[in-house]
């Protein structure tokens, strides 16, 4: 049953990676990177430089791995679900910084800085929309999350959830309104000095966490695997896909503003609609 | 075998060009580039093509070369003097196509040598002395210096940036001081090469402030004539960021939307960027018409 | 035990797959330059970094400190009923003091 | 099986750990410490404490981040472009370590520990969350006290613009003797160099 799980993970992510390059209409791109030199910068960290992206991917696979394909049924059936995730998103932070940080060159430097400086606090949100979600489930088990939207889905249940998620997806994905590490201002950031292999490996392990990020979004606040007719798996493609769509459409739509206004926003206006949408999610599950 | 067809598959992706701009053609290149097919990429990394328009003065054929060594191999470069935007559109697919087949390449302008003499002196072999000393691999260490806005002796990097960099006017070299990603200290090393008017046309100067605000898609369907098709776009550039003669970059970013050319009497350049946000400081420049940007940087001529 | 060893090997096969794929290259001097749109640094880009929002920076670290304790309240808040929420409602009502004064203070600026 | 795991985290632990004595950029030295957490983290879901193990491994990756951060700002030389020593008195430093870890260690060995496995069934993260809410009542509200106050000192500590002005305005570093010269730089830039003192205001 694991390995069967474990299967699905990968295919998932495999999959999911290739329609989310479609999506971001840069597969052929990324093919064409892969035949090309990939340049060293002056007296870099090659270990980090190197192991960077290996993270990206590791944390989408295992965040990936924590959502249920079928009700009661998780590759990491952990009591503590929604705290794993969390770990990734904070190791997620670490990693950006660190891809910014290997080259030794000042615009990558800027990046990882603009990050760190932002990818922190947008974490604060997201935990409070995903304790939120477990007040009903009395659990922060993802399977028993799942298991509390049988009635009703969480999207209903707390309206400001999923929109203060899809902020999370855009800044853990690089995209976009909060792609501060990236960014045009600074020739794409963190990725300025990779080439080749390098960069397309950056930009696949970009993408594995879009798919990542939608599969937890659809298993918390659009009952994941629950739904009439198909089967589980189906309805958790369906959704992700649906997010998958829905967060590329806003990275390409939205404007981004400076990163000093932003962390104000942050704190200001989004930490306590935060509050706010636990505050709505506590007293629902009264 | 499976090499070409690797290559082949390889050569429907648009053309990854980084554009070295050249006196007069700004506008050209930004028509140009915002077709499909031909992708703008933001650092030479990223790209395949370079493509030179204009005749480059000679002190920026050095500036030239480096960006050229810096695109990863297989590379090639294209001119661009007096042919159409479809000729040259045709070339630079041609000169893609011959690189995913694997046929061209070229090699550095410029001798492979590192920026300064270290090795083997000093007790590592940095070439000076203390942890502090020397230039490891190179280079030297950054050192400390007094911030503008919170005093902390913390160091201080300089640089010469530009002029081809992407996010500022083409020609522009800016002699920067940052502390962190603030401006301590800007000087004009070179001004902007001088353009056209054409190139203060308001669909051009919205589509460079919208491409600064990460949304490449509407910024070349402004280019296109279209909606942008994007929200916030007014909203996302901070209110009181770059007065100039009563409008700021936000008013002047919605004067283009609204298809109105601007014209922005010539500023102090070093004093409107120091203190500010790299970030900042890239949306006041783009936020500002090539014209006032050119008269800026040249104050003898404007005399 | 399943969960570590399941972490270990997606790390592992990430690893493995990335530094297959992505081989370093040799590069000339100019070639390694940072880039800087043709321009030169004068230094190594490492540096003393000024991490502008340093005191959000420790805030943040406090705040975070105490949603570590929301986690295992969120298991126990159906069942514990009206009290859970008081308590809680009192703990983030003692921490929004901390930042509502922080943002008094401008820390959420670029310092 | 589980015994070998926990033997195999706990010396991917201590090698990370000494890791970060022995490299010369501090974000190397920073994200050992923080993979030597990650290993203690996984020791401990490993041991039946899931909550305290991953919560471990995510507070630590936000607070070596934050550490970075602050190393690379503060510390001279921070990539280690230049090789140096990450120790300062040498003798000192492992004679304490060893003894910490002897003293540790003994604890461990000697104090009777519980045989008894937890069941399959048990509900730690409920049980963690009654104990919050019931005996340990005070703890948590007075750890949000402390919190606050966390907050408050480390913004008046390291914040400089504030509602009042600048926070160093007529400050004046403290003099290296009693009443003696004030020592280092002078907010107003006196360049730090011992010899031209002008009095601070």
């Amino acid at each position: 049953m694991t390995l069967l799980l474990a299967l699905a993970v990968l295919g998932t992510l495999l999959a999911g990676t290739l329609f989310a390059a479609v999506l971001d209409r840069t597969a052929l791109p990324l093919v064409a990177a892969f035949g090309r030199q990939r340049v060293e910068t002056e007296a870099p960290d090659r270990m980090n430089r190197d192991l960077a992206p290996a993270w990206y991917l590791a944390l989408a696979a295992v965040g990936l791995s924590v959502v249920p394909f079928a009700p009661g049924l998780a590759l990491i059936d952990s009591p503590v679900g929604i705290v794993i995730w969390g770990a990734c998103e904070a190791l997620t932070v670490v990693t950006v910084f660190l891809h910014g940080w290997s080259p030794n060159a000042p615009f990558p430097l800027i990046g990882a800085y603009r990050y760190a400086a932002i990818g922190l606090p947008v974490m604060l949100p997201s935990m409070f929309v995903l304790i939120a979600a477990a007040l009903p489930a009395e659990s922060l088990s993802l399977v028993a999350i799942v298991e509390s939207q049988r009635e009703i889905w969480n999207v209903v249940r707390q309206p400001l959830g999923l929109p203060l998620f899809l902020v999370v997806a855009l800044a853990l994905t690089l995209r976009g309104p909060m792609d501060y590490a990236d960014a045009a201002d600074i020739a794409s950031g963190t990725s300025a000095e990779d080439s080749g292999p390098a960069r397309a490996a950056w930009q696949v392990a970009r993408l594995a966490m879009l798919v990542s990020v939608s599969a937890i979004a659809a298993t918390v606040f659009l009952g994941g695997p629950l739904g009439p007719v198909l089967p589980g798996p189906v309805w958790l493609w369906l959704k992700t896909a649906v997010l998958m769509a829905l967060i590329v459409w806003l990275g390409d739509r939205v404007a981004r503003t400076t990163p000093s206004r932003m962390l104000g926003i942050l704190w200001v206006v989004l930490l306590p609609l935060s509050f706010l949408d636990l505050v709505i999610s506590g007293v629902l599950a009264l | 075998m499976a090499v070409t067809r690797f290559g082949s598959l390889a050569a429907r992706a648009p053309v990854p060009i980084f554009a070295a701009i050249g006196p007069g053609r700004q506008a050209d290149v930004e028509r140009l580039l915002a077709r499909r097919g031909l992708r703008r990429a933001h650092s030479p990394r990223d790209a395949a093509v370079l493509l030179v328009s204009g005749d480059l003065p000679d002190d920026m054929l050095e500036a030239l070369s480096r960006v050229h060594a810096q695109l990863p191999h297989p590379r090639a470069t294209v001119r661009w003097i007096d042919e159409t935007a479809d000729e040259i559109a045709d070339r630079l697919r041609d000169a893609w196509h011959d690189l995913c087949a694997g046929v061209t390449d070229e090699e550095d302008r410029l001798p492979d040598v590192p920026p300064n003499e270290w090795k083997g002196v000093g007790p590592h072999g940095q070439g000076g002395e203390g942890m502090m000393g020397g230039t490891p691999y190179g280079r030297s260490m950054a050192m400390t210096g007094p911030d503008i806005r919170d005093g902390l002796q913390l160091d201080r990097y300089t640089a010469r940036i530009g002029p081809f960099a992407p996010m500022l006017p083409p020609g522009l070299v800016l002699e920067v001081t940052l502390q962190g990603d603030v401006i301590c200290d800007a000087t004009v090393a070179n001004a902007a090469f001088a353009q056209p008017a054409g190139a203060d046309a308001p669909e051009l100067c919205a589509g460079r402030v919208v491409r600064l605000l990460g949304l490449e898609a509407a910024a070349d369907r402004l280019i296109e004539g279209k909606r942008p098709g994007a929200v916030w776009l007014r909203g996302a550039v901070p209110s009181g960021l770059g007065l100039a003669e009563g409008t700021e970059a936000r008013g002047r970013l919605g004067a283009w939307l609204a298809g109105e050319v601007v014209t922005v009497a010539p500023v102090d350049l070093p004093d409107f960027l120091e203190g500010a946000e790299w970030s900042e400081a890239a949306l006041l420049l783009a936020s500002l018409p090539p014209s006032a940007i050119i008269r800026a940087t040249r104050p003898t001529e404007v005399a | 035990m399943v969960t570590i060893g399941i972490i270990v090997g997606w790390t592992a096969i990430a690893a493995a797959l990335v530094v297959l794929l992505a081989p370093a290259a040799k590069s000339t001097g100019p070639q390694a330059m940072p880039f800087l749109g043709g321009g030169t640094p004068d230094t190594h880009a490492w540096q003393r970094y000024h991490f502008r929002p340093y005191t959000m920076a420790l805030l943040f670290i406090a705040f975070e400190m105490e949603m570590m304790f929301m986690y295992p309240w969120a298991v126990v808040f159906v069942s514990e009923g009206i009290k859970a929420l008081a308590e809680m409602g009192m703990f983030l009502a003692i921490l929004s003091v901390g930042i509502l004064y922080g943002w008094r203070e401008g820390i959420f600026r670029w310092q | 099986m589980t015994d070998l795991a926990v033997a195999l985290l706990a010396a991917f632990a201590v090698w990370t750990g000494w890791r970060v004595f022995r490299v010369d950029s501090m974000v190397r030295a920073s994200f050992s410490l923080m993979l030597s957490f990650v290993a203690v983290g996984g020791i401990g879901v490993l041991l039946s404490a899931p909550y305290i193990g991953v919560a471990t491994v995510f507070m630590m990756a936000v607070e070596m981040m934050v550490m970075a951060i602050f190393m690379v700002m503060f510390m001279m030389n921070p990539a280690g472009l230049n090789p140096m020593m990450m120790v300062h008195q040498h003798r000192l430093s492992i004679g304490a370590g060893l003894v910490a870890f002897i003293g540790l260690g003994a604890a461990v060995l000697l104090s009777p520990l519980p045989r008894d496995p937890v069941p399959e069934e048990a509900q730690v993260v409920a049980q963690l969350g009654h104990e919050l809410l019931g005996p340990s009542m005070l703890i948590f509200e007075t750890a949000g006290v402390t919190l606050l106050a966390t907050m408050v000192g480390a913004v008046i500590l390291s914040s400089r613009q504030g509602r009042y002005g600048a926070a160093d305005e007529g400050a004046r570093p403290p003099g290296l003797t009693e009443g003696g010269e004030p020592a280092g730089r002078r907010p107003e830039g006196g360049g730090g160099h011992g010899h031209h003192h002008h009095g601070g205001h």
